[in-house]
């Protein structure tokens, strides 16, 4: 992001400024909006060029919203439901049941905690297989209720460590897509920030597919990729680059059917927009899946998946 | 793939054998010199150490299908690469240099055959190729192989040799978990039997979806099970792992697998269960 | 039932409260003397101590339900004694008397009514009716009352306070298990909202069916919630048992309730829910 | 059990005269036989008496043919499923594949251990949640394939243990049982010795239920009862009585289909008789059921637990 500098200076002259006018009383208004303006403008050319790599880091900027805060500015209401029944319940993963519009729905969601104590809990939003049984058990309460669900994505994957590995992790995972994809009911996923790979597309398999403008969706994080093809940790932009991991590609891919725009400069700068554009654009693809009958659904569903990549996959003779 | 040992585990020596056909291989757990004919008659375990050597798809399916009845369905199709990827090499490159290695069009070979005597649909993956790794054409033919299970009412078998998704295919490698479950789910509206053998190793995307949804699964004796690399672990979490982790007798300890057969025991393993469920599915 | 203090719970004192109407009632928890109507206007908490006493099943019913909206439909069905049981005393005996104490035929009480406006059909047992064990009657009544829930296409609202299996009526109670998650299998296919409040104690055979299989499940705060009894365990394991074991708190972080609700905040809870569920289940 | 100490006497005397016959060749078979029949005699005499509080101690005893030794006689061949697929595996409650004559059937059963080590893993038959999960994961898989679900009871209950209500035990259990009931294949149970509390109903609520002569099956164990009803332990003998819980009083109840008949003396004098007339019971009502239509199966099983103990609530006006 080179242009960031002039932006943190005019970000800083516009508070100055802003600071003397309201305490000094000073008539700098007219400097003040010639200011702003121009942040506005290097704010909007920054965002015209943003790498792959910068949509990262807005994606997982500490700031951008998420989990239970932007589910609460999505939906009108919302009843947590806690445990999987089998013993645990996962900070990490949640959900519940809330309404949406005029429409009682499930909701899902990952979770990186409002505190630092909730953070440690979260690891990051990396959730163990309690997380993905909690979902599966909220998904069929959805299939039992007819209530249409709602996933609201963002993490950087499954939790990998020796607990997670002693659950069956992969099995959980398994269990979600199988639960999900077989479910009577129209499901929603949307990419608010990271959408981190198994631990994303559990919960994301859904019937329609939506992203937020910077958030990311892909099968293993640049560093990951950068670490294992490059063989060196500096190409994580490179990787970021090669992955195709941004709404625009997915969305030129077929992987995504909508793209729900942010403000400039990322989600960040103003969550009460962004949830309002997200709740609308969630809106209309429920009403739009809700005139569906069920066996239509699950065609739509079956062919969605069956089909997918199947294009990538030519056909070559000998 | 370095050599592991693992003191919980008679065999659990696991190599990546050349290509070339000479007379002696050298075992890289041992050290010595083995006569490839007795390396072919023993499975493929080292009569020197007990090690597992790789087998290829091809080495599966003769391990595993009577003589004569071997079908290949695999499907002409090979990946576009649909992401025009390249890291320090194109995926172009990786693909024709795994495509002359195994002599495959991708990372799994799909049949219809015997198992003694039992008719099955199998899907076999081969690990040389990019470490059997699942993209487009990997989800493609294991749908495939399932429709056809599905449309011959006979079992399926899944030979899982698999370190997780593709990366240089990105999503849509990710989006192969979702498409082999939603076919499996038809296997199971059809009461398609669905039997996954995992070996080393068994892990990432391929765990994650398809192999982690059988009915019945078997691993292989020092099979590598699980969702994370044990490297991956270790580095994010600087846990340390337990003894065993991850391995065979470890998944099924914790119910993530129905029997640990050593890897001459397989075949017999399979002809019991196959025999159990004779006239599964019913016509 | 002896008097129970857990540190990690403020409202955990449980009591039975007598049949008798007198001015002023003993908290056995604090031993001080509460004005009865006081008592009675705080919820059954104990003004000085914050303790909870027992709510009968009409005063639950009052407690959740809107005024004037309550139609009782409680069968008119009392226990024939199956077994001819006598064991101290014969159990007809018993009945006889849990039916004078509590002017109930039975552990449970079914009707229909408004919660904060919305329609609920529900069943509240009575643990002060041989501790709200579940027997043929209470089976019968759990039964007819889902049935109604699902002929009304309103929300079911279980609130439970029992002991378990009534011993009884041997096997038949056992098999009431059975009976009653047969029927709340109907709702589940009905897409009619089941929500069951556990409350101290929900143990044995009632927790271990359909108690546990809500599609919502609140704790009042100070519940017991498990299967065996802490008595039965301590003395057949020798495990001493860990601070706050199956109290409403330990329910939630073992995965087992979506929530804790204080007694006075219970109605607010089921309202915001029922809220949310509005349409549900569709006509 | 009066008549006790005249059998084992004569055991003695049978098995000294036997040892006598073939060891030092003397002429004495007249003899055997006048005490063999007298043997048989005394056993069927007292066999005849048994008293529900016997029958208790029958249904315990350490020589009674149970767990994966019985499953192994009844069945043709028998292929074991390990694991709940959540992380754990109990050797309590075990299960499998088998052939049962021409048929695959799934197949559950308690196990108590058969070596000293084994005994105590299974913690004297009382399962784990893991077990009932397992047993779950295996009613699902013979739902999906088709398979007839035999299962084989003989549990004291569910382990009333902190681990086992760590795993919400209870959720698990009635997890069973919505499972069982619903589940699209005939379903059949045997309850071989013990069949305890909610521990045995997990996985007996089938669509026949039928029980060894001398096996119980109970609300709870009659100790429980003495202790909670009786206030003295010593009451057990009184409490077995009073709680109905012999095959013949269940029978009479309508709670129990069929009765299988023990050699005289009980099952563990004759185990492979014992297991022959199982297999033969089995296979009968094997062939009953197949030959309904799932929908019929189904509505047979809904109308005999939704109106179990119905006649039992009699109405009551006022
Ligand atoms: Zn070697
Ligand atoms: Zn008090």
């Amino acid at each position: 992001m080179p242009d960031e500098r002039a932006i943190r200076i005019l970000e800083e002259k516009v508070a100055e400024l802003r600071r003397m006018i309201e305490e000094g009383g000073l008539e700098l208004s007219q400097e003040l909006e010639v200011l702003e303006q121009r942040l506005q403008q290097l704010r909007r050319e920054q965002y015209a060029k943003l790498s792959d790599w910068d949509r990262v880091q807005l994606a997982r900027h500490p700031e951008r919203p998420r989990g239970l805060a932007l589910v609460q500015k999505v939906c009108d209401d919302f009843y947590e439901l806690r445990g999987d029944r089998l013993g645990g319940d996962d900070p990490a993963l949640r959900g519940g049941v809330a309404r949406l519009g005029d429409r009682p729905v499930a909701v899902l969601f990952h979770e990186r905690g409002a505190t630092p104590a909730e953070q440690r809990a979260c690891r990051g939003g990396m959730p163990l297989p309690t997380g993905y049984r909690k979902a599966v058990r909220i998904m069929r309460l959805a299939g039992r209720l007819r209530l249409p669900l709602v996933s609201f994505v963002d993490t950087p994957g499954a939790y990998p460590g020796v607990e997670a590995e002693a659950g069956n992790i992969a099995g959980a995972i398994a269990d979600c897509l199988a639960t999900l994809l077989t479910l009577p009911v129209p499901t929603l996923a949307v990419i608010l920030g990271e959408g981190g790979s198994g631990g994303a597309i559990a919960i994301a398999a859904c019937d329609r597919v939506l992203m937020l403008e910077n958030a990311t969706y892909t099968v293993i994080s640049p560093e990951g990729a950068a670490a294992i093809l490059w063989k060196e940790s500096s190409a994580a932009p490179q990787a970021a680059q090669a992955l195709a991991l941004s709404a625009a590609r997915l969305r030129k891919l077929g992987v995504v059917d909508g793209v729900i725009p942010e403000p400039v400069g990322g989600a960040h700068l103003d969550p009460q927009a962004t949830a309002q554009a997200l709740r609308e654009a969630l809106l209309g693809h429920l009403e739009e899946l809700a005139s569906l009958a069920v066996e239509e659904l699950l065609a739509l569903r079956y062919s969605r998946y069956r089909n997918v990549g199947i294009r990538d996959a030519k056909a070559k003779t000998g | 793939m370095p050599i592991r040992r693992d003191s919980k585990e008679r065999y659990v020596e696991v190599e990546l054998r050349r290509g070339e056909e000479t007379l002696w291989e050298r075992c890289r757990a041992c050290g010595e010199l083995v006569f490839r004919r007795r390396l072919k008659e023993n499975n493929y375990i080292c009569p020197k150490c007990g090690a597992y050597f790789f087998l290829t798809a091809q080495e599966r399916v003769v391990a595993l299908i009577d003589e004569g009845t071997f079908q290949d369905l695999t499907l002409p199709l090979e990946s576009t690469d649909p992401l025009s990827f390249s890291d320090r090499k194109p995926y172009r490159d990786r693909l024709r240099e795994a495509q002359e290695t195994t002599g495959l069009k991708d990372a799994v070979v799909v049949g219809r055959g015997k198992l003694a005597g039992h008719p099955v649909v199998l899907a076999v993956m081969e690990f040389r190729f990019i470490g059997g790794s699942m993209g487009t054409v990997v989800g493609e033919q294991l749908a495939h192989a399932m429709e056809q299970a599905v449309e011959a009412r006979e079992p399926f078998l899944f030979v899982v040799a698999s370190g997780g998704a593709r990366v240089q295919e990105g999503v849509l490698s990710l989006l192969q978990m979702a498409k082999t479950v939603a076919v499996r789910e038809q296997l199971a509206r059809q009461g398609v039997p669905y039997i996954a053998v995992l070996t080393y190793p068994s892990t990432g995307g391929v765990m994650a979806s398809l192999a982690s949804l059988a009915d019945f699964t078997l691993a292989e004796q020092g099979a590598l099970i699980g969702f994370a690399g044990p490297r991956v672990i270790e580095q994010t979490t600087g846990q340390k792992l337990p003894p065993g982790f991850q391995r065979a007798q470890y998944a099924l300890s914790h119910g993530v697998v129905d029997a640990v057969v050593p890897r001459e025991g397989l075949k017999g393993e399979l002809a019991h269960l196959l025999d159990i469920l004779q006239g599964v599915p019913s016509a």
